[in-house]
């Protein structure tokens, strides 16, 4: 057991392809709770965005602006009772929220967060991604199904309709970025996550630059059908509550109704996390060929530190600018104590950083690479989540005809157009 | 789509008979073509309060709709005939209650008609102002709620952050925001106070902006175009034929505006244009709306500039005992025309009292224009219609 | 277990897997042939697919089993379940399950498993490849390229190296007959096209 | 534990072979019998990947993709077949599509 845990921090590999099952079990509760916090953390921050982007304040209440809302929300979803219709599907309508939930937890994975920061690296890892994440829909339908309710059933109804045919274009999209990964000196790209991301490593560029401006035209594809998939606002047909109440999920409550939440939100993560693997670099940072001076590293990997040092001075300002009425105290604490906890976390990883930056094998510098690889990573995705925020202040909603006429007679066409001047161009450049 | 929308417009007066407006299907080409009747209401996000729609649906297609209306019936009329006509001033408020002052203006006028009394010059300018800012402010949430139903969150509050202004001016005036009761039989009880003037010139200077800014979020927005052209089109000969008024009639080309066509209060002395649409389609209503609310602007300011000195209570006696007669009176409401018919048998009650609402009338209307639509489509057809179920059901 | 195997192409194979993914998928193909909800049929069949490709991955084969959930799960499947919905099934839900033949179908099926049985058993124990004098499926297992899978599937499919690959043409063919499927089915749904 | 060879995949694709020809003889529901065919397939399917482990060559994946292909367009039809079938008849029950016409 020791030596199966010690055997592994040295390789460069991840526990999947290692075969180290123990690593491989440490990094799927790793994986698990990371999500679990991150979405925990989007719905905060897209309750807060949305707020502000609507000139309100969001959730102040509970905890210093209202940090501790999603603790209370998840408390409160738990404790609610849970509610099934008498007519509905009593197994199907029990097991259709965890299909989703499986669905868009195992595509984690394959995520590489990092060159050995994933959990295995697949041959198939992007067709396993997009194969697994189109099983959520299948919780989507059967659970609009099992309702046994007509607005869930006209959810379910749209919402599969609206993935099949986005999946469409999305994997041509995806098709069109792993051709890129052929066009080195072998002539043979890969299919693997890890893959696609050295393959950018090695032609040294982005593929959302390669062939511009055709990758750019097959991540923007990517970019919309992504929304469509994870039924987001403006395409949020499935769930659109002015139309349908709730969509599929009307009769849905308490536990259950929260599995959903957080099946969306971890798909949200998910494709987002392929969009960045497959044209933004995935973990690379910013020009790791160009500025490849062990000083730029050096600068480079005191990013997460500072970006820990940023949120703490932010909360500190807001310390500061709190009331200073005695109602106000013990949430002024609490805020004060988060800072403070950025702070620490900030100071320790910019000591990682200083004891990390020689390049040799030692556990420190080891460390070190990791945080960097997750960090930007994360940063990546987290621009994503970000605009699926904005997409919901800005914009109204599609309607079901027109959403499927995007997909099908303009998104379609334009990838497979896409699909084959990359591959003409490629074969010209060669 | 295209071919829905013909459908629609290309029907005549004649397919306004009973027959064609019940929810049996005309032709049945195939044995079963799946059709689902679903309640849309009274317990629904997108039904502006209790509406309850029952659809008739093939898919997502809307075969026919029935509206189902009295959830929120009061008896406001019935009401009326125990009260006397000043203790029922305050119920007109209650009607449609996001333009309780265009309400209280109706009634007030249709009653001094009644009586034969005109109220003072600067009375009616008060009213004039205080009314067009109440369009404007139920224009405003029209617009936060349309904006809504089609699925864009964001113009919700930023109406509401601006009408806030004009139920300040509002509060300050009578000491009410919402069912305001401004306005008494022959003139208005209260006179402007201090700052008055002051307050809405500088309504008038912050709100064109805010109207751009409402605009930059949806005039041009390609999905609001996608949304709202060509969709819920109702042509003027049908629209005329249903009693169809306000802003709705005028999208479709009929330039027909009590304020103009029938000058009431200090109306005639106002330059403002009337805006028109030319399609009848949701995208012609919505401008047609945000070019009102401009107009709206100009006519408080001409008002607000020209205001005249004087008393703002007319001679009305003390107990309101109108002649032996009936009277109807009708005005612009923010929705459409809104009229009063009132019976007097010479007591200090109305022997009867019957209001024509607007948002009623307009209400008739949703079948013939969302037939061959979509789900979503109803949703925006009901926004655009803006309806008030408290004036509907009253 | 055994950190000696840790470095290189351990076995995923372990009988555990097998016979857990084995037993599923049989026991939800029963399922399916037995429920009387449609629904419930199908969310079983899904189960049968991803256990079958849980037994693709065992022999190393990846990109079948990538194709199988992708197409299979995501894509048939949930086909599957939307003609369900489009079809009312509340009546057939209350009606005979199973047709007034079925003694004979049951039968025919069972004497299809005992010939199955006996081919099976006698491959591995009595009848001889005559080329190799070997049984007819030995327990050897050839090693197979885990990594390069997709590679050379590629290959047989597109051909590599500027030549055409052993089946291309047959892929071709493939495309074409999913277009026709396509037209098809687009041509009998359309009420009127 | 009794390692795992070809013979044992050969068992559980012949036990999904035969469920598959029992719902497409028996059950009446034509969505079943459709989904009794799929199943059929995939048993083929893993006979052919478990053969090409056996052997070592990669023929018997490409052909599964085939097949793959194939139950997919079959999918297709047969679901138009039976949505323009249930739109004339009102019935997806097999033993009542006997009249040859509609």
């Amino acid at each position: 057991m020791l030596n199966q845990f010690t055997s592994y921090l040295g390789s460069n590999l991840t526990p999947g392809t290692a075969n180290n099952q123990l690593w491989a079990l440490i990094y799927v509760l790793i994986i698990f709770a990371g999500v679990s916090v991150a979405v925990m953390a989007m719905n905060w921050l897209e309750r807060k965005a949305l707020a502000h982007f609507q000139i309100r304040l969001g959730p102040m209440r509970v905890g210093p602006h209202g940090l501790l809302q999603p603790f209370a929300d998840a408390l409160k979803l738990m404790l609610k009772e849970d509610i099934i219709p008498a007519e509905a599907d009593q197994f199907v309508f029990w097991v259709a929220p965890l299909i989703g939930l499986l669905a868009s937890f195992t595509v984690y994975t394959v995520i590489p967060f990092g060159p050995s920061q994933a959990v295995s690296d697949m041959n198939i890892g992007i067709l396993f991604m997009l194969g697994v994440s189109s099983l959520g829909v299948l919780g989507i339908v059967v659970a609009g199904w099992a309702s046994n309710s007509h607005y869930p059933l006209i959810g379910a109804l749209r919402s599969s309709a609206q993935m099949v045919s986005y999946e469409v274009a999305m994997g041509l999209a995806v098709v069109s970025a792993i051709l890129m990964t052929s066009f080195n000196e072998t002539g043979t790209g890969t299919l693997s996550m890890i893959g696609i991301v050295q393959s950018q490593q090695q032609q040294g560029i982005w593929f959302i630059f390669k062939f511009f401006p055709l990758g750019l035209i097959a991540f923007a594809i990517f970019a919309i059908a992504m929304v469509a998939e994870t039924n987001r606002a403006p395409f949020d047909m499935a769930e659109a509550e002015s139309e349908l109440t709730a969509g599929y999920h009307t009769e849905y409550s308490g536990l259950r109704w929260s599995l959903f939440m957080l099946a969306e939100y971890a798909a949200m993560i998910a494709v987002s996390a392929i969009a960045v693997t497959l044209w933004l670099g995935g973990w690379m940072r910013p020009f790791p060929n160009l500025l490849h001076a062990p000083a730029w590293d050096f600068l480079f990997s005191l990013f997460p530190g500072l970006t820990f040092l940023g949120l703490a001075a932010i909360a500190l300002i807001g310390t500061a600018r709190m009331p200073s009425h005695s109602f106000f105290r013990i949430q002024r604490i609490g805020l004060a104590v988060f800072a403070a906890l950025l702070g620490i976390i900030a100071l320790l990883l910019l000591v990682i950083a200083v004891a990390g930056r020689s390049a040799d094998a030692s556990l420190a510098a080891r460390f070190n690479e990791g945080i960097g690889y997750v960090y930007w990573f994360v940063l990546k995705v987290a621009v994503f989540m970000y605009l699926f925020i904005w997409y919901r202040a800005t914009w109204p909603r599609y309607r079901f005809d027109q959403l499927m006429k995007i997909g099908w007679k303009v998104m379609l066409p334009i990838s497979l157009g896409v699909l084959m001047v990359t591959a003409i161009v490629g074969v010209l450049v060669k | 789509m295209k071919d829905h929308t013909n459908e629609v417009s290309g029907r005549g007066l004649s397919s306004l008979d009973r027959s064609n407006l019940d929810l049996e299907t005309p032709e049945k080409p195939y044995l079963d073509s799946n059709e689902l009747i679903i309640n849309m209401g009274p317990q629904h996000p997108a039904t502006h309060g209790v509406l309850r729609v029952i659809l008739k649906l093939d898919g997502e297609k809307v075969l026919g709709t029935e509206c189902v209306i009295g959830y929120l019936h009061r008896g406001v009329e019935k009401i009326a005939e125990n009260r006397t006509y000043t203790m029922f001033n305050p119920y007109v408020d209650r009607m449609d209650y996001v333009a309780a002052v265009s309400n209280g203006l109706g009634y007030c006028e249709a009653v001094e008609k009644l009586l034969n009394v005109e109220a003072p010059p600067r009375a009616k300018y008060i009213r004039v102002i205080l009314t067009e800012l109440n369009r404007i402010a139920s224009h405003q949430l029209w617009l936060g709620t349309h904006a809504l139903d089609i699925g864009a969150m964001t113009p919700l509050f930023y109406t509401f952050r601006d009408r806030e202004e004009i139920l300040k001016i509002f509060e300050r005036y009578c000491g009410a925001r919402l069912t305001t009761h401004a306005f008494r039989i022959g003139g208005c009880q209260y006179e402007t106070y201090a700052g008055f003037e002051k307050e809405v010139k500088n309504f008038l200077a912050f709100f064109p902006p805010k109207i751009d800014e409402y605009e930059a979020l949806l005039t041009g927005n390609r999905i609001w175009i996608e949304r709202t052209k060509n969709v819920g089109v109702i042509s003027a000969a049908d629209a005329i034929a249903l009693g169809v008024t306000g802003p709705v009639l005028r999208a479709s080309g009929v330039k027909w505006d009590l304020r103009k066509a029938q000058p009431y209060a200090a109306y005639s002395e106002f330059d403002f244009e009337i805006p028109i649409g030319t399609n009848g389609d949701t995208y012609d209503r919505y401008m047609v709306r945000m070019v009102e609310m401009r107009q709206s602007l100009r006519i408080i300011e001409q008002a607000v500039n020209g205001i005249p000195e004087g008393p703002i209570m007319g001679k009305v006696p003390k107990v309101i005992k109108p002649p032996v007669g009936e009277i109807y009176h009708s005005i612009e409401a923010p929705k459409g025309e809104l009229g009063y018919f009132i019976v007097s048998d010479g007591s200090t009650q109305p022997y009867r009292i019957r209001v024509r609402p607007p948002s009623f009338v307009n209400l008739q209307a949703l079948d013939i224009m969302v037939r061959g639509l979509l789900v979503a489509d109803v949703v925006a057809v009901i926004g655009t219609l803006d309806i008030v179920l408290g004036e509907v059901d009253r | 277990m055994n950190p000696v195997l840790n470095s290189g192409m351990a076995p995923v194979a372990t009988p555990w897997f097998f016979y857990v993914l084995g037993g599923l998928a049989v026991a939800s193909g029963v399922a399916v042939i037995t429920r009387r909800n449609a629904v419930h049929a199908a969310l079983a069949l899904i189960v049968t697919l991803l256990s079958v490709a849980g037994l693709y991955l065992m022999l190393y084969a990846p990109f079948v089993a990538g194709v199988q959930i992708i197409v299979y799960a995501g894509g048939i499947m949930v086909l599957f379940l939307f003609v369900i919905m489009l079809v009312n099934i509340e009546r057939s839900s209350k009606e005979r399950r199973f047709n007034r033949m079925w003694p004979v179908g049951l039968a025919a099926a069972c004497a299809l498993m005992a010939l199955f049985v006996s081919a099976i058993v006698k491959g591995k124990t009595v009848l001889t490849d005559p080329r190799t004098g070997q049984a007819l499926w030995p327990d050897i297992i050839a090693k197979l390229p885990e990594s390069s899978n997709t590679q050379q599937i590629a290959g047989m499919l597109y051909g590599e190296a500027g030549r055409m690959g052993q089946y291309t043409f047959a892929f071709e063919i493939a495309s074409l007959l999913l277009l026709v499927a396509i037209l098809g089915a687009v041509i009998m749904t359309k009420k009127k096209i | 534990m009794v390692p795992i060879t070809t013979f044992h995949y050969l068992v559980v694709a012949a036990a999904l072979f035969v469920l598959g020809v029992i719902g497409v003889l028996t059950r009446r529901n034509v969505v079943i019998v459709l989904m009794s065919i799929e199943l059929i397939l995939n048993a083929v399917n893993l006979n052919l990947v478990a053969f090409s482990r056996m052997w070592g060559n990669l023929n018997g994946q490409v052909f599964s993709i085939f097949v793959t292909v194939d139950a997919a367009a079959e999918a297709a039809v047969g679901l138009g077949i039976l949505i323009a079938f249930f739109r004339n008849r009102e019935t997806i029950n097999v033993d009542e599509i006997d009249l040859l016409k509609w």
